[in-house]
């Protein structure tokens, strides 16, 4: 590789490291067996060509250079064993980047080779397609169904009320009570002493409201007969009862 | 199968790469001079009983799946799902009620329901029609299935807890319900016994 | 040609049938329940040496056209984009080194990666983030995809050309590793095992 090539292809480096292994590779040795003092000349001589024809070049490539000419006096003065880093050690790590690097470019070059999808190989042009058609699986328990019942028929159903059966007093009974209370009494009765004791009885209250407008019909039905007399001073006053004389 | 030469072996990777059915022409095309009229009847030979196959189309030729095979492209996945309030408590009321129709169950539940509702049911198979009531409109009415007791471990219908059951399990007790009848006996006034309709 | 049972054709109708790659276990969803591993065993050893055959890529199937007919299908087909040569470089680090970060990738190629190139990657489906190293800084890791083995026809990254020879060689261990065994070995010390970090 010369010269006049390295020139022409500046923008085609990727990188110093990437120059040195062209570089390298030009000695045509496995790079196990490269002189890496022949390598930094190639380096230095090839950076010096390109500042002589008033080439830019990045920065990365100047640092590489430095370093290089740093690397080549270390490996030409007499071998002093104190001195950090070795010279031959770095010289080492030198080689071994460009091993590294020379596999992955390698390997690269045999990766774009296979036979690749779309453009050696091909899927099939127009597949028919799978589906997956998604069922609902429905659940329910008998619990959830009871339970609903029970709401609906809560929240909807007429509610019926039914008036329990409570104790009343009879006109019958009452007529009965009357005329046989009112055949003991000599004077004036008000019409309430004829009335059962309501606190002796369970809803007493109720009894003695039902018994009182029974007695009262009672009352009036006697004093048609003709069996007592009735007084009341006025509206709403105590009314009273008498047997006939 | 017997591999076939490279002919064949070029005409049947066309088809099988093409977008969409392809003529003679369009084949040789591809591969060039031979003859692929007697590939392709190589080919449809070679296919013949497997999973997949060449079939012509009027004057176009193409790979396809086996017709017997095409079940097997589309699959069908269960997910389970709960059913919606309105769906169950319209289930409650067929199962109570049943034969019934859209719109007695609308008058049970005091709500109407959706067109989806009863579709679910009968989609899950715990809902069928069950003839027509004879009324002016003739309305469907619905009924449940056999499937309806096998998912709820029902013997038979007779085995849903009747109204009395329910209300001793306290799931006549909503808790409004319950509400009320507290603020009632506050007030001094009796209980109000429910007359239940005697369900099934 | 025998043709085969009903559930290798219908392996062989699924599969065909697919738009994309399958996982056996996706196979099976269609097929329903059998030995698909060994159908496909079947199918594979069916299809050698013919215009089409099957192919495994990671831990999927497909049909695919072989590839000596390539010269056949090219016409009037786009090639695929071109990668840069940055793109090949840091493809290949990553698919020899994964998972692997940026800054690694870099003290291979001895050169900072411009921010397009990993991006190409990404976009072509071909490379995925895959993690952070849990480091300083938390560096996001990158390792190739399932579209990486399906395009370069892999089926798997132990089919990645010469990777064996490269990690008996050191090749994929960093600088440091291999300069200190060189040196272990140097100084008189056994041959320091081969402690490569472990791919894939």
């Amino acid at each position: 590789m010369d010269d006049a090539q390295l020139t022409l292809d500046l923008d085609g480096w990727e990188g110093p490291l990437d120059l040195l292994l062209s570089l390298a590779r030009g000695q045509k040795v496995d790079l196990r067996k490269i002189s890496i003092l022949a390598l930094v000349e190639q380096y230095l001589a090839y950076v010096e060509s390109a500042r002589a024809l008033k080439l830019e070049l990045a920065a990365d490539y100047l640092v590489m250079a430095a370093w290089l000419a740093y690397l080549k006096s270390a490996l030409l003065l007499p071998r002093d064993p104190l001195a950090e880093p070795d010279p031959e050690e770095l010289a080492l790590r030198l080689q071994l980047r460009l091993e590294r690097l020379s596999a992955m470019r390698e390997a690269g070059a045999r990766l774009m080779a296979r036979d690749r999808t779309g453009r050696d190989v091909f899927a099939r042009g127009a597949p028919e397609g799978l589906r997956t058609v998604r069922k609902a699986a429905w659940q329910a328990e008998i619990f959830d169904l009871i339970a609903a019942y029970g709401r609906i028929s809560a929240r909807t159903r007429p509610v019926m009320h039914v008036v329990a059966d409570r104790e009343v007093m009879t006109l019958e009974a009452a007529l009965e009570r009357v005329s046989m209370l009112v055949g003991e009494r000599i004077d004036w009765s008000v019409i309430e002493s004829f009335l059962p004791d309501a606190t002796m009885l369970q809803d007493g209250e109720r009894l003695r409201r039902s018994a009182l407008a029974s007695s009262f019909v009672a009352a009036l039905e006697l004093a048609r007969q003709g069996r007592i007399e009735l007084r009341q001073a006025s509206p709403f006053a105590p009314l009273y009862l008498r047997a006939r004389a | 199968m017997t591999p076939p030469d490279d002919f064949v072996r070029a005409v049947e990777a066309v088809l099988f790469a093409a977008e969409a059915p392809l003529t003679i022409d369009a084949i040789r095309a591809h591969v060039g001079a031979g003859d692929v009229k007697s590939a392709l009847e190589t080919l449809t030979a070679n296919y013949a009983g497997r999973g997949i196959g060449i079939v012509r189309r009027g004057d176009r030729w193409q790979f396809q799946t086996a017709a017997d095979m095409a079940h097997m492209l589309r699959r069908d996945r269960e997910e389970p799902r709960k059913l919606s309030r309105a769906g169950i408590e319209t289930l409650a009321i067929i199962a109570y009620h049943e034969p019934v129709t859209r719109a007695e169950i609308e008058a049970i539940r005091g709500v109407q329901i959706s067109k989806g509702t009863l579709d679910v049911l009968m989609e899950a198979g715990w809902v069928k029609p069950a003839g027509r009531r004879e009324v002016p409109g003739r309305p469907l009415m619905f009924a449940t299935s056999r499937e309806f007791l096998v998912h709820f471990g029902l013997a038979s219908r007779r085995d849903l807890p009747g109204i009395d059951d329910l209300r001793a399990a306290g799931l006549l007790d909503p808790v409004d319900l319950a509400f009320d009848r507290l603020e009632d006996s506050e007030d001094g006034g009796e209980d109000g016994a429910i007359s239940g309709i005697e369900a099934g």
